[in-house]
């Protein structure tokens, strides 16, 4: 698996690439989420309104159709919703990638740990824990921890994180479990390797590919939970623009105002579907089939 | 002439991968008569299994035929119609696979996927059939194929029954479903040794009494010679000699078949190569000329810029190879 | 190696599956005559709404307290009371003992005749409990006796004006059926749990209309009562529905198809609007006596400093949310909704003024830090149209450089959140609804310690100058007196600016014009002046409905 | 061993994990700032009832001491007063729970038959118009936010073609089965009331679908995906070369085997839809177990949020050993060598 010979590794990666390229949707994928980082980033330069965003009000514009002035029109407290929809990109890949950022080390840590020891009762005790939180969808879980925080965007990520990390627990416990009784492994053991030498050095190189996969394919998934929990009001509050809250706030406007929730709406649905082509892309990239 | 039941003419397979295409079959001619049976040898990956699932038309998606034709009696097997490949299936052709576990659906009982087979066969020449009659059949199918309490077995899942008890369920199915040709692609590879030999007794005897032509795919010459009345060697997607059995083991012409025969004693079912020195070669760019020319002990200058013909060299037995032919290189 | 053509297996599944959504979609039963359910009424409100008199004390509680249950008094339109099942008292000297007689054949929904027991048993009850609108009674009934079958006394421990006026709080329930009910063990020693479980879902009143059922999580349907003592309209409502609000796309689509009669007041502008559209369908707006404010919590930083809490007062731009977020309503002066009897006609009023705002804010002991003490507010979600209020708020302080921390949150979340001085944030934006229609109701409380801590209150002003004159306001049983101190109060109030005074509610709903008659929609298309104190607005006995004009409506498309 | 054995070892394990989960959520409810009493009886109530009911829910108690009350009176089947409807949770839960059931049941139906079906037309006729249709779909409804279907069904539905009611679980009018099963539409079907069964369905059928759209993408997805991986498996080039024609193969011996792995992977959609069911019961004000739960939660209504969490989480353990089941039979392997071990 993990070799150092440098034009194997170049091949591999050209490979790779080619995996992930043969399927021409994941390479739209992939510039969709392009397209997704730098609007977040950039927001402040590209948005047209990027007051809009703050601390701001204009109810002699509220509630504008789309026009040339405001592609997407206005909401009802006339501020430009394509302004307010590129800065809410920024929440959700916060919220998307931090969450990942924070659920994966601790997941992967844990599920090594129990994978190393299976069959022991740390790792029985470990899978247990993990049981009991995966009894519940991730999505419950998030809505009664964020319920009993203050409503913040890091609190909402904390809460999916809190209801998310034993996914990772359980899909590294079951790689590192079976790795763990490779041949290899029993020989650095026999050569009297160090416990953290076997777990990061022999265990965990084996162990990554499914879960860069899991990972690329989850990020729309948590975007979406995040959606959730704005759209019943426990995300990050206003003004701070956060889609699944313009959404539910738009809703209310609904028939009449359309505008006003759809593009959101469809912004969120846009950026699942970026990660999720973007995902299979790298499943297929890191899946060992042959081409 | 009449007697003629396939003739495969000049037909060119290949597969398309990442790097390109695999160009595997490089024209290959068979001729197959009634009640006639013919050996393919040859390495695995020299492309045998590709001719038996061209000439059924099951190729994997990634496979490209790009020349030649299978006449089936006369039809060309890659023009035919649905319909009519159903006939082909149904009646006409039937194969027996390398992997007995792997061709048969796992979920079901060995008595629904026969009697699915054998109803599909039947309403091909129209006759109904019911379920009492069906179960019989099914019975009968499988006791033919000497396999003992069959009806007991008709409940059974494949997983339940043994590698050498597969093979037989699925000679009974091809048996029931082919009236004119049998294809055994290495049948007995993935069997236990002790039973390789009864499962291929039970198929010559069968062939024998239903007067069936069969083809024999394998790469192992003892088997060829207990088995076929003619053989074609394969390398690398090229048949490089054409020989009665007899003869094959009397005089053999190509060098390849001779590296081959001087394997025999260290052979035990495993890939012949081991006994010949270099390997096969790189399907993606392979040589304009002779392709085991890279091997070959005898190779010459020719070989390498063209690909010797097929001749005729006594009456049967045809080789390609330029040590053969008039056009001696200088 | 697939056919590529549709073949019948795939025709068949689509055609049932569309098959499948049709036969749902139709079965629709087709009315030919018209079933007492026609004569129906139906509302929503924010929930939960709790119909027990002694818990009950919101605006959808009060819809359905009025409707179940009948008080001694009931309230004018103008803000005074007429004998209800009082029909006459009278007031000793010392103006600490009144003496009700009642009406008599009076009858409770279930049949039992309405007695001084009961009226002594429901003001009882509602003190030993303690929640609802007990906080009015608490401080100032002393006693409740009946002195004969249809006499009943009740003594104060001190005068109180507007008592009479407050009595439209007090609703009697039926001893006989509420002691039946009881469950023991309960909080209430010997009275169990006083009835409040069955209560939740359950009346005892005598009330026009009684529960027929009761949803703890979405409505309120209730049945006419035929005995009603009252007496009836023909064209009366027979039955009378208050549902939770929900998405305005589904109140306006069950108004356009005529199953909702009376919206909510808490739809955003822009629905009122498209409804106003709909033929048959008037969207009204009155004066309820109600006011939205801006609390300024007065203990936590940096609102605890006076000049810090002017400025914000001088920033914000009060004509927008009059004319752009509340259109029709009144920009408010002081505490006291205008249209409240008792209201102070010349207190100081607010207007938006930067230059003010920064002189103030320049005094205030935050002026250097800002950044350091964000002011954080609180909006109810059940009424959508605060936000915009929040976010002009924000937008105009943000011109001070004050940073403001926005949180929507559930009402419920805000009754709790006032209970303690950590938990309340620097701004709640509130609606305030008089209990009884009278200044003294408003500026108790509002402002008197015994309210801080309630939702009522979130601006812990607690300051005992204040508490007195409150008192001594309401022990002043002359009314011009009274007033008088009530102005000064309100005067007091305004200078130490503990509030942001927004508006005077006009309260706005949808009705079907076309088939109900319903008072305060037309007083208000009249141009009369109507006050429905808080929940007489829905007084449903007084309503029409005609299922036939609702019926020409459905049938034109 | 025999299934039955496997049962209970099942079910013995389910009940560890529901135990560790009662404890989580004791925990999570215990970390609620404010005093639940306090909040319970209102602002104004007198000290003395306050102290009354902190008695009663025995909050003056150290935590294990709760846990170890709340546990053992949650075997009793009382699951304490709701702050929000005043009254005890298992109440409102016998109320609520048939109909966030008969919506979830609804969804999970119709999501498995279009979600199965939908599979196999697709894998069928792979790479042709109706696969296409089927496979945007897919797409749309995996990345459709259950609440952004529930609008706009609520739109189309509610709005443009008004054939469906948006609220509530029943017409008022119609009359009311008696409560059975407290599921609306089984109750008036088991007494012959077919006016309250179409009525109570057809407020159940958006919430359904906005529930089971998401899922019936994923099944259908899953199952056209199992079915063309299965395609050059032996077996079928096998069937094919018997001579067995291809609508058979697949229709009947790819589609069982696909049916493993969707099945398998039901169980969580399913779990996933009760989740979901906490948005859209909100919006369309259903008046069910999630709504409520919902409520709970945005109010901080501490026995009603752990009761809920905790009913669903058996629910949920339950959904997934029946599945377990079904994959069972539908796979001998699993089912047989079971028994032979």
């Amino acid at each position: 698996m993990k070799t150092l010979d440098l034009n194997v590794t170049w091949n591999s990666i050209k490979r790779s690439i080619y995996k992930f390229s043969r399927n021409k949707i994941s390479v739209v994928g992939f510039f969709m989420v392009l397209f997704i980082i730098i609007v977040a980033i950039f927001a402040p330069y590209l948005a047209p309104y990027p007051k809009h965003a703050g601390a701001f009000v204009d109810f002699n514009n509220a509630s504008k159709p789309p026009s040339l002035t405001y592609l997407f029109g206005t909401d009802p407290f006339g501020r430009d919703i394509l302004s307010r929809v590129m800065f809410a990109f920024r929440g959700a890949l916060i919220m998307g990638l931090g969450v990942i950022a924070m659920i994966v080390p601790v997941g992967v840590l844990v599920g090594l740990i129990a994978g190393y020891y299976s069959g022991t009762w740390v790792d029985t005790v470990i899978m247990r824990i993990t049981d009991v939180f995966i009894t519940l969808p991730a999505l419950l879980l998030a809505l009664a921890v964020a319920a009993l925080m203050q409503r913040t965007l890091f609190n909402s990520m904390m809460a999916v994180a809190f209801a998310w990390w034993p996914w990772y627990a359980r899909l590294t416990y079951g790689m590192a479990s079976s790795v763990r009784n490779e041949v290899f492994v029993q020989d650095a053991e026999t050569i009297g390797a160090s416990k953290t030498h076997i777990i990061f050095k022999e265990i965990l190189p084996n162990c990554l590919a499914p879960i860069f996969t899991k990972m690329a394919l989850e990020v729309g998934w948590v975007i979406l939970v995040g959606a959730t929990l704005s759209f019943v009001g426990l995300g990050e509050q206003p003004p701070t623009p956060a889609l699944g809250t313009m959404v539910s706030d738009g809703a209310k406007y609904l028939p009449f105002q359309w505008w006003i929730s759809t593009a959101p709406a469809l912004a969120i649905m846009f950026i699942i579907l970026a990660f999720n082509l973007f995902g299979d892309g790298i499943r297929d990239m890191l899946s060992t089939e042959e081409v | 002439m009449s007697d003629l039941l396939l003739n495969i003419k000049d037909l060119k397979v290949g597969y398309k991968v990442y790097e390109g295409l695999l160009r595997v079959l490089n024209g290959v001619n068979i001729e197959v008569n009634k009640g006639e049976r013919i050996g393919i040898v040859g390495e695995t990956g020299s492309g045998k299994t590709t001719i038996a699932k061209s000439m059924l038309r099951i190729l994997p998606k990634t496979a490209r035929i790009f020349g030649g034709e299978i006449l089936f009696q006369n039809k060309d097997v890659l023009k035919m119609s649905r319909s009519e490949l159903s006939v082909l299936r149904g009646q006409g052709t039937s194969m027996i696979f390398q992997d007995p576990t792997a061709s048969l659906n796992p979920v079901f009982t060995v008595g629904s996927i026969i009697s699915d087979v054998i109803r599909y066969s039947r309403t091909l020449s129209g006759s109904r059939i019911d379920s009492s009659q069906m179960k019989e059949t099914a019975i009968n199918a499988l006791i033919s194929a000497s396999l003992p309490d069959a009806d007991r077995l008709l409940a059974n899942y494949p997983f339940q029954l043994s590698g050498g008890m597969r093979q037989r369920v699925c000679i009974a199915m091809a048996l029931a479903t082919a009236r004119d040709l049998l294809i055994a692609d290495e049948p007995t590879t993935n069997l236990d040794v002790t039973i390789q030999d009864q499962v291929l007794r039970l198929i010559k005897e069968l062939v024998d009494k239903k007067d069936t032509s069969l083809i024999l795919i394998t790469h192992s010459l003892a088997v060829v010679g207990e088995m076929t009345d003619r053989v074609y060697v394969m390398y690398a997607g090229t048949i490089l000699e054409q020989v009665n059995t007899q003869d094959l083991f009397k005089n053999p012409y190509h060098p390849y078949t001779r590296a081959l025969l001087s394997c025999i004693p260290k052979l035990s079912g495993g890939g012949i190569a081991s006994g010949i020195p270099g390997q096969m070669l790189d399907y993606l760019n392979p040589p304009q000329g002779c392709r085991f020319s890279s091997r070959c002990p005898k190779v010459m200058p020719i070989c390498e810029k063209e690909s010797p013909p097929l001749v005729e060299i006594e009456p049967g037995h045809k080789v390609a190879c330029f040590l053969f032919t008039t056009k001696q290189g200088a | 190696m697939y056919s590529k053509k549709l073949g019948k297996f795939g025709v068949i599944l689509v055609v049932s599956l569309i098959l499948a959504l049709l036969l749902v979609s139709c079965g629709k039963a087709q009315k030919t005559s018209y079933t007492p359910e026609d004569y129906i009424i139906r509302t929503t409100e924010d929930w939960p709404t709790y119909i027990d008199p002694a818990v009950g004390n919101d605006f959808s509680d009060s819809i359905a307290l009025v409707n179940l249950y009948d008080s001694l008094v009931f309230p004018t339109p103008q803000g005074d009371v007429n004998p209800s099942l009082a029909e006459k008292w009278d007031i000793s000297k010392d103006n600490l003992t009144y003496t009700f007689t009642l009406r008599q054949g009076v009858k409770f929904h279930n049949g039992d005749e309405l007695t001084a027991d009961d009226v002594e048993f429901s003001m009882k009850r509602l003190l030993t409990i303690g929640e609802g609108f007990a906080y009015i009674f608490v401080p100032y009934v002393q006693d409740c006796k009946a002195i004969d079958k249809y006499t009943v006394a009740i003594t104060l421990k001190k005068p109180f004006g507007p008592f009479i006026a407050s009595l439209i709080r007090v609703y009697i329930l039926d001893k006989r059926a509420v002691m039946e009910h009881i469950e023991k063990p309960g909080s209430y020693g010997d009275f169990g749990d006083y009835g409040k479980k069955w209560l939740l879902t359950n009346d005892a009143g005598s009330g026009p209309y009684k529960v027929k059922e009761m949803n703890m999580v979405s409505y309120l349907l209730a049945e006419k009562f035929d005995d009603y003592w009252g007496g009836w309209d023909p064209d009366a409502p027979k039955f009378f529905k208050e549902s939770a609000t929900s998405e305005p796309t589904s109140e306006y689509t069950s108004f356009a198809s005529r199953e909702l009669e009376i919206t909510d007041e808490l739809l955003p502008l822009e629905t009122y609007q498209s409804i106003a559209k709909l033929s048959g369908a008037d969207v009204v707006t009155f004066s309820n006596g109600n006011t939205f404010s801006i609390m300024l919590h007065t203990k936590k930083p940096p609102t605890d400093d006076i000049h810090f809490r002017k400025a914000l007062a001088y920033s914000f731009d009060y004509d927008q949310v009059v004319s752009k977020i509340y259109p029709g309503a009144l920009q408010s002066q002081g505490p006291v909704a205008s249209t409240t009897p008792g209201h102070d006609p010349n207190v100081f009023q607010y207007h938006q003024d930067l230059a003010k705002a920064k002189l103030e804010l320049a005094q205030s002991k935050y002026a250097d830090k800002l950044n350091q003490y964000p002011v954080t507010l609180s909006w109810c979600a059940e009424a959508p149209e605060e936000e915009k209020v929040a976010l002009l708020f924000q937008a105009n302080v943000a011109e001070l450089g004050v940073k403001v921390e926005i949180t929507k949150k559930p009402f419920g979340q805000m009754e709790a959140d006032a209970i303690s001085p950590e938990t309340t944030p620097n701004a709640s934006l509130i609606f305030v609804a008089p209990n009884y229609a009278e200044a003294g109701a408003m500026l108790t409380a509002r402002y008197s310690s015994s309210s801080a801590g309630t939702w009522e209150q979130c601006e812990w002003l607690q300051n005992s100058e204040i508490d007195h004159m409150l008192e001594d306001a309401a022990s002043t049983t002359d009314k011009q007196e009274r007033f008088k101190k009530d102005y000064a109060i309100q005067e007091k109030i305004v200078d130490l600016c503990p509030t942001i005074y927004v508006f005077d509610q006009a309260e706005r709903r949808a009705y079907q014009s076309a088939y109900v008659y319903w008072l305060p929609g037309e007083a208000a298309k009249s141009g009369k002046l109507y006050v429905p104190i808080m929940g007489y607005g829905i007084y449903v006995h007084d309503m029409k409905v005609y299922p036939e004009k609702r019926a020409d409506l459905l049938s034109k498309p | 061993m025999s299934l039955l054995s496997y049962l209970a070892k099942r079910l013995v394990l389910a009940i560890g994990v529901l135990i560790g989960l009662s404890i989580l959520l004791f925990l999570i409810a215990r970390v609620l700032p404010g005093d639940p009493a306090r909040i319970a009886l209102g602002p104004r109530a007198p000290e003395y009832a306050i102290e009354n009911l902190r008695k009663q829910m025995n909050l003056d108690k150290p935590l294990y001491t709760q846990y170890y009350l709340w546990i053992s009176s949650l075997m009793k089947g009382d699951l304490g007063i709701s702050l929000l409807s005043r009254r005890p949770v298992q109440d409102d839960i016998k109320e609520y729970f048939p109909a966030t059931f008969e919506e979830v049941l609804l969804a999970a139906i119709i999501l498995s038959v279009s979600g199965i079906s939908l599979g196999i037309l697709a894998a069928k006729y792979s790479n042709t118009w109706l696969d296409g249709i089927v496979r945007i779909f897919a797409y749309l409804g995996i990345i459709t936010p259950a609440f952004v279907w529930a609008i706009i069904l609520l739109l189309i539905f509610g709005y443009w073609i008004p054939i469906f009611p948006l609220q509530g679980r029943i017409s008022s009018g119609v009359p009311l089965p008696p409560t059975i099963t407290g599921m609306l539409t089984l109750d008036s079907l088991l007494t012959g009331n077919l006016v309250a069964f179409w009525d109570a369905l057809k407020h159940l059928i958006l919430p359904s679908l906005a529930l089971a759209m998401a899922p019936m993408a994923q099944a259908a997805r899953i199952m056209r995906s199992s079915m063309s991986s299965d395609l050059e498996a032996d077996h079928v080039s096998a069937m094919i070369a018997y001579g067995v024609p291809q609508n058979r193969i697949l229709t009947k011996y790819l589609a069982r085997l696909a049916l493993i792995p969707t099945i398998s992977i039901m169980s969580l959609d399913i779990a996933s839809l009760a989740a979901a069911a906490f948005v859209v019961e909100l919006v369309f004000n259903f008046p069910g177990l999630s709504r409520y739960g919902m409520q709970a939660i945005l109010n901080k209504d501490l026995n009603a949020i752990s009761s809920v969490l905790l009913i669903f989480g058996v629910f949920f353990t339950f959904i997934t050993i029946l599945v377990d089941l079904i994959v069972a039979y539908l796979d001998p392997r699993i089912r047989l060598q079971r028994r032979s071990m």
